[in-house]
């Protein structure tokens, strides 16, 4: 780790050594970091997993895989991508690490609870690992009934099991949140003085809170209905498929704003940090991460619009699904209006954060392309929805969590990265991005279907495209991956407050002592205040 | 007093605030319970709205009488249980340790009738996946009722169970002084969760034996 | 958040209505009320439960917030049942209406 | 055409026209507002990026009227989405009165078509030009979706009920028929053909077919011996099935279903779930004895009794009737 010459004051990496010290650590600073090695893992394993498919996918017969090998390709890179990288993902580490120094507390409110939540994570990835390497799992990530569980022939229930320990985790880190956010506040530290990031968390650990329990009870009646044969969605038992979708969306809709707040809560500290000005419209940012959380709860029925859902109740969900998108759509113009008249500079974080709102902006209007029920009808479980999601969750999340990741590393780690490596790849990871899901659009409205492991000659092109686009991308990953273990022992140590920025964090040593503050500070001021930064740097 | 100092985790500044947030945490914990059953509740009202006729025949071949009584237990257990924290609350360490135990006994007196229901219905062939024998009208609709009827009462047994491991170790540290009128948080949480389990089993109890006493009597 | 404590007699209160009200949803269920039957289980059974949760589990004396956590455990479920149930009571509904 | 390079996929039936005005109506939208948020961007960081270190930006206060300006002006562009697209959605769902009807059943992993005049396909359809078309869909196993993309038309096909979909095909041609749903190990191969053809054309190709779903049903009624029970020289015991379809019918429960597909299907497989009023529930049910296809003949067949009610040759009262033509509306 870290040598004591350069970190002459007692920090939360030097305060203890040794495996122990950190495998039983109740430091959320610690904690955070285990969730980092473990997410990161998981995010090369569904890389990984990726790359395969798009393989696969340069020419139109199933050639290099059997098709059953091919579902189980992007089943586990669903699962993996979705359960085991991107709902903790932002919440577990940066949520993790930040939350309570945001808000000038000591640690979250349970921090024993907070521990506990990383070893059910490892738990329920361990198990989804071993379902991966006794067979896999072909369902899809999304299990439909009956297929998931009467006829697929893969190991389900263990792989049902571990997803739904893993929620577990998921439920008792933003329980954790919302007490600490609730409880802890630094006195002065009122909700409007709150930084973004913490009013999206705070939204995100609703839908976490809210959302989770459903999905966890629908997987064990899945589990449960294949494990006994008794029916309960399957229609030659007696039950209804459809019903599962509701439950299955009633949380899976909700978890990608878990997926997508936690981003747009890193572009608010970000946009506001290299521009030097408060985020414009902080109220209508703040508030609509809470309306965003409350209002996609109510739209799930608009991924069963020609699932023999009833006609009725497509419409309404399409125009809930409407509603939903307001919220969103202030904060990008928010953040565009932000940068208006700022003093912006380039570092890397903001242009990952330039890359969020661009790719956000597409992967959301293509999301109100879909709650159009005509057109949902036409593209639904095509390459056009592959296209949507991958602009949501790749381009959008996957580029906040990076930007995040570059913003705070001086602060989690006390040293810098390098800073035109960081730039290059930031570009190799945009223009790769949009060479790889760009043209999923136009063949997904072109009709070529997803989960398809051979496809009709005429859509080689977009795949051919698609996987040149992948590559790119896989290099624009690689390059911080290696970057960034560098850094860890190479890089410039990093000054308290490199970017110049007002938040509690950066008001502490660069990496902070194991109880966060030398004394609970008091505040003051308005987040985003630069006024302040000037007695800040002089002192 | 300095029994409660000690018992101070160091993220907090007081006590008050130490305990406000359990408690807070705990009906956080207890919202997520509600939504954990209420997918299954979801499951029961969809089917029941569907299949009401079915559900009536099946629900009829519960006894009320076990149901009746397993549900004054429960609640009986629910108000020793409310005692032990009246008796927390005011520091008389030998009631929390009895009424604990009054708790555990009633919650296992719960257990065993379930239990012995369930192996009725088995015999009876009213249990899928093991033994469903039921060939009458539409049967496949009672199979389907009974599978809810497993699935629910099974994950509510399981909260009893693990209730009942939640208030022995209260008991343990109640009979071992731990608690004081000024700390007896974990007392009162442990309290929520279970009068949490009792409320589950108030609507359980309705919903599924008690839906057609009217039609077919007996 | 005010520390109230509760006495025995209190609860026994309480208790005592639990148990008649058990007594009185079984008895209901013995007439034929037709759809009624499913409410009145249902009213009761939420009498009940909003006694348990007011006195045994003290919200009644308990903070704001704590009364919005349970509420909106209540009302997340409630829309859970009623989006879903939207889509249920209509599927029989369309692509004829009047037919 | 180009097979190879298509931006826009070729659109062969009346709906596959309005619904590519309504995603250039999507298209305008979105891109106005990317560039918008693009530009801004980029003017906003070049013009105004940092000079000094120490620079200090006047601070610019949030301004109402933009909040409510970029709040009202998207909310009502998707007001338009919302209507356009339900009324498209109202549109394909909603099958024209005179439309032909075509029965699919999807298995694990093909697709197997009737027509009524008996003609049976395998991952192919053929249809006549210009004339609507409503499939009745069922599936033998897991979800499928039958997609037809040149027509813009998808439906999921379930275990278990019947749901439908239906277009009018405006172009001859041959077109791709896929599985939208994932279904399993051969989700990819569960893919045909849409044949669109003149209507002589298609006359041509149906004829040749000896017996019409509607008598195949007709026999089925007799081999299984419904006929035994269900007849109409002896009312009482059995519900009289003639001028059945489509009918509202009173339950025992009081309750009164409309008698469709699903709950004909429903009264065969497990005739315990509805008993008509006034009878008693002495049906025995024929769960695992016919097969999804089998079920679609009896279920056109007892269609085909209320479609002719004067026609006595097809009341099941015992002798076989001569194999005709059941529906008017398909012997245009
Ligand atoms: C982080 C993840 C994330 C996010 C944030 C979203 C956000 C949205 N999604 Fe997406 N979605 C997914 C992840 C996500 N989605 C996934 C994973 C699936 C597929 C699941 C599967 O089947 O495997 C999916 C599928 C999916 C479907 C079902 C498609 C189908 O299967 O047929 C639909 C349909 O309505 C939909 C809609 C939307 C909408 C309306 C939003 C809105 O919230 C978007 C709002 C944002 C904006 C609108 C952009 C900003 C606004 C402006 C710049 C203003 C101008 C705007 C207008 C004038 C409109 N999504
Ligand atoms: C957060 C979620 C997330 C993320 C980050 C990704 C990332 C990627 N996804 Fe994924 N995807 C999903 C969520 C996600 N996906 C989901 C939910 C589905 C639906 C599953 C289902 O249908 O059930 C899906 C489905 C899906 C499909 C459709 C499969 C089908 O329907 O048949 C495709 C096809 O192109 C695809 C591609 C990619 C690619 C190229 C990336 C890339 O961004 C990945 C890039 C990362 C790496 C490549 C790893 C890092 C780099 C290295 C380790 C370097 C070494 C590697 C090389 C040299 C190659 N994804
Ligand atoms: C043992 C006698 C018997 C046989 C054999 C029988 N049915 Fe029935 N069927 C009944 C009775 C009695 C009813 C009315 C009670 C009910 O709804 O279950 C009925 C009801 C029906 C109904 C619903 C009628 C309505 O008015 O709503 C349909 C449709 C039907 N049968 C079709 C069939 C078909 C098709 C077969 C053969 C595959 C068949 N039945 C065989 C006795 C029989
Ligand atoms: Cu059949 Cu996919
Ligand atoms: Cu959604």
């Amino acid at each position: 780790m870290i040598t004591a010459t350069v970190q002459t004051r007692d920090n939360y990496l030097t305060h203890e050594y040794g495996v122990k010290s950190w495998l039983l650590t109740q430091d959320h600073k610690r904690i955070a970091l285990l969730y980092l090695a473990a997410i990161s893992f998981f995010f090369f394993l569904g890389g990984v997993f990726a790359t395969v498919i798009r393989v696969e996918l340069l020419t139109p017969p199933g050639d290099l895989v059997s098709s059953q090998t091919y579902n189980k390709l992007f089943t586990l890179h669903g699962v993996i991508m979705i359960f085991l990288f991107m709902i903790p993902s932002i919440p577990a580490t940066l949520g993790n690490f930040l939350v309570p120094m945001m808000i000038g507390a000591k640690d979250l409110a349970f921090p024993k609870i907070n521990l506990l939540s990383w070893y059910i994570f490892m738990a329920g990835g361990a198990l989804v690992m071993y379902a991966m390497l006794i067979g896999g799992v072909d369902t899809g990530w999304t299990f439909y009934t009956p297929f998931s569980t009467s006829y697929a022939n893969s190991y389900v229930i263990l792989t049902a099991v571990g997803i739904f320990i893993t929620g577990f985790s998921s439920i008792l880190t933003g329980l954790n949140f919302i007490v600490t956010i609730h409880r802890m506040r630094a006195p002065g530290l009122t909700w409007f003085r709150l930084p973004l990031f913490i009013w999206s968390m705070y939204a995100t650990s609703i839908i976490q809170v809210l959302g989770t329990p459903v999905i966890a009870v629908t997987l064990l009646l899945v589990a449960v209905e294949r494990g006994f044969h008794i029916g309960i969605f399957d229609p030659s038992l007696g039950g209804d498929p459809v019903l599962f979708q509701h439950l299955f969306w009633f949380y899976s809709h909700p978890a990608v704003y878990i997926m997508v707040l936690p981003g747009m809560g890193i572009v608010s500290e970000i946009v506001s940090v290299y521009s030097r000005k408060k985020v414009f419209g902080y109220r209508f940012v703040a508030f609509s991460s809470v309306a965003i959380a409350v209002l996609g709860f109510l739209v799930w029925g608009h991924h069963m619009f020609v699932s023999s859902q009833s006609v009725y109740a497509s419409l309404v969900f399409s125009f809930l699904s409407f509603m939903v998108a307001v919220p969103s759509a202030i904060k990008v113009f928010n953040w565009t209006a932000t940068l208006y008249k700022g003093s912006i500079s380039y570092d890397t974080p903001m242009l990952y954060a330039f890359g969020f709102i661009g790719l956000f902006t597409i992967g959301g209007l293509t999301g109100t392309f879909l709650a159009t029920l005509g057109f949902d009808v036409h593209v639904t479980d095509t390459y056009f929805v592959v296209a949507h999601f991958h602009y949501i969750m790749v381009g959008g999340t996957m580029m906040a969590y990076l930007g995040g990741l570059h913003y705070w590393w001086p602060k989690i780690t006390g040293r810098m990265y390098p800073e035109a490596w960081a730039k290059l790849s930031a570009l190799v990871v945009f223009l790769g991005f949009n060479l790889t899901f760009f043209p999923q659009f136009i063949m997904g409205y072109l009709g070529m279907p997803r989960r398809y492991h051979a496809y009709p000659p005429e859509f080689q092109i977009y795949h051919v495209l698609s996987t040149a686009g992948a590559s790119v991308l896989a290099v624009g990953y690689l390059i911080p991956a290696i970057y960034f273990v560098w850094a860890m022992r190479y890089g410039k140590p990093a000054p308290d407050n490199p970017w110049g920025a007002t938040g509690l964090e950066w008001q502490t040593t660069s990496p902070p002592p194991p109880e966060n503050f030398e004394i609970t500070p008091v505040v003051t001021h308005e987040a985003y205040d630069y006024s302040i930064l000037e007695e800040m740097t002089v002192g | 007093m300095a029994n409660h100092s000690l018992a101070l985790r160091h993220q907090f500044d007081d006590v008050v605030q130490q305990k406000d947030a359990s408690t807070f945490g705990m009906w956080l914990f207890l919202t997520t319970e509600v939504l954990f059953f209420g997918g299954m509740f979801c499951c029961y009202t969809v089917y029941r709205s569907l299949y009401p006729a079915a559900f009536g025949v099946a629900s009829n071949h519960l006894s009320l009488l076990w149901g009746g009584v397993s549900t004054a237990v429960l609640i009986c257990s629910s108000f020793s249980m409310a005692c032990a924290v009246n008796s927390g609350a005011t520091g008389k360490k030998n009631a929390i340790v009895g009424y604990l135990a009054i708790t555990i006994l009633f919650a296992a007196a719960f257990l065993a009738i379930e239990m012995s229901e369930w192996h009725g219905l088995y015999q009876e062939g009213l249990m899928p996946g093991f033994n469903f024998t039921f060939h009458e009208g539409d049967a496949r609709h009672v199979q389907l009722f009974y599978s809810l009827y497993f699935s629910m009462t099974g994950l509510h047994a399981s909260h009893v169970t693990i209730g009942i491991g939640i208030l022995l170790t209260m008991l343990v540290r109640a009979a071992r002084g731990a608690f004081s009128a000024e700390y007896y948080t974990p007392i009162e949480i442990s309290g929520l969760y279970w009068h949490f389990v009792d409320l589950v089993w108030i609507y359980l109890f309705p919903l599924y034996y008690l839906i057609a006493r009217h039609v077919h009597q007996g | 958040m005010s520390e109230h404590i509760v006495t025995k007699k209190q609860y026994g209160y309480v208790f005592a209505i639990l148990l008649i009200l058990t007594l009185t949803t079984t008895w209901a269920s013995y007439f034929d009320l037709g759809k009624l039957n499913v409410v009145v289980a249902l009213v009761i059974a939420t009498i009940k439960a909003t006694l348990v949760v007011l006195f045994f589990m003290h919200v009644y004396w308990s903070s704001k917030l704590n009364k919005i956590v349970v509420v909106s455990g209540v009302a997340w479920l409630a829309l859970l049942l009623w989006l879903t149930l939207t889509d249920i009571v209509s599927r029989g509904w369309l692509p004829f209406p009047g037919k | 055409m180009n097979p190879n390079f298509q931006l826009v996929p070729e659109a062969a039936s009346s709906t596959a026209s309005h619904l590519d005005h309504l995603t250039a109506y999507l298209l305008i939208v979105a891109t106005i507002f990317t560039v918008l948020i693009f530009a801004c961007i980029f003017y906003f960081a070049i013009k105004y990026r940092r000079r000094a270190d120490h620079e200090r930006p006047v601070e610019v206060e949030g301004a109402m009227t933009l909040e409510i300006l970029w709040t009202v002006v998207p909310f009502l562009l998707m007001m338009v989405m919302f209507g356009w697209g339900a009324s498209i959605f109202f549109e394909m769902s909603r099958p024209p009165d005179d439309a032909m009807n075509i029965y699919v059943v999807g298995k694990q992993w093909m697709w197997k078509t009737q027509h009524l005049e008996g003609r049976r396909e395998i991952n192919e359809l053929h249809v006549p030009l210009g004339r609507p078309v409503k499939l009745t869909m069922t599936s033998e196993d897991v979800i499928h979706s039958f997609y037809m993309p040149a027509f813009r038309v998808k439906f999921d096909v379930l275990p278990g009920r019947y749901t439908t979909a239906w277009f009018n095909p405006t172009k001859p041609g041959k077109y791709h028929l896929f599985c939208a749903e994932y279904c399993g190990t051969l989700h990819s191969g569960m893919i045909g053909w849409i044949y669109v053809m003149e209507p002589a054309e298609y006359e041509r190709w149906l004829a040749g077919e000896t017996e019409s779903l509607a008598a195949s049903g007709q026999q089925l009624f007799q081999f299984l011996a419904c006929a035994n029970c269900h007849r109409t020289d002896k009312p009482g015991r059995c519900p009289n099935l003639e001028g059945l379809f489509g009918k509202p019918v009173q339950l025992t429960t009081g309750e009164i279903v409309k008698a469709d597909e699903d709950y004909i299907r429903e009264s065969i497989l497990n005739p315990g779930a509805k008993i008509v009023a006034g009878y008693q529930n002495i049906m025995p049910s024929f769960q695992g004895l016919v097969t999804e296809e089998e079920l679609l003949k009896l279920i056109e067949y007892i269609k085909s009794l209320s479609k002719l009610p004067q026609q006595p040759a097809l009341v099941p009262s015992g002798q076989k009737a001569a194999a005709q033509r059941p529906a008017p509306n398909v012997n245009r």
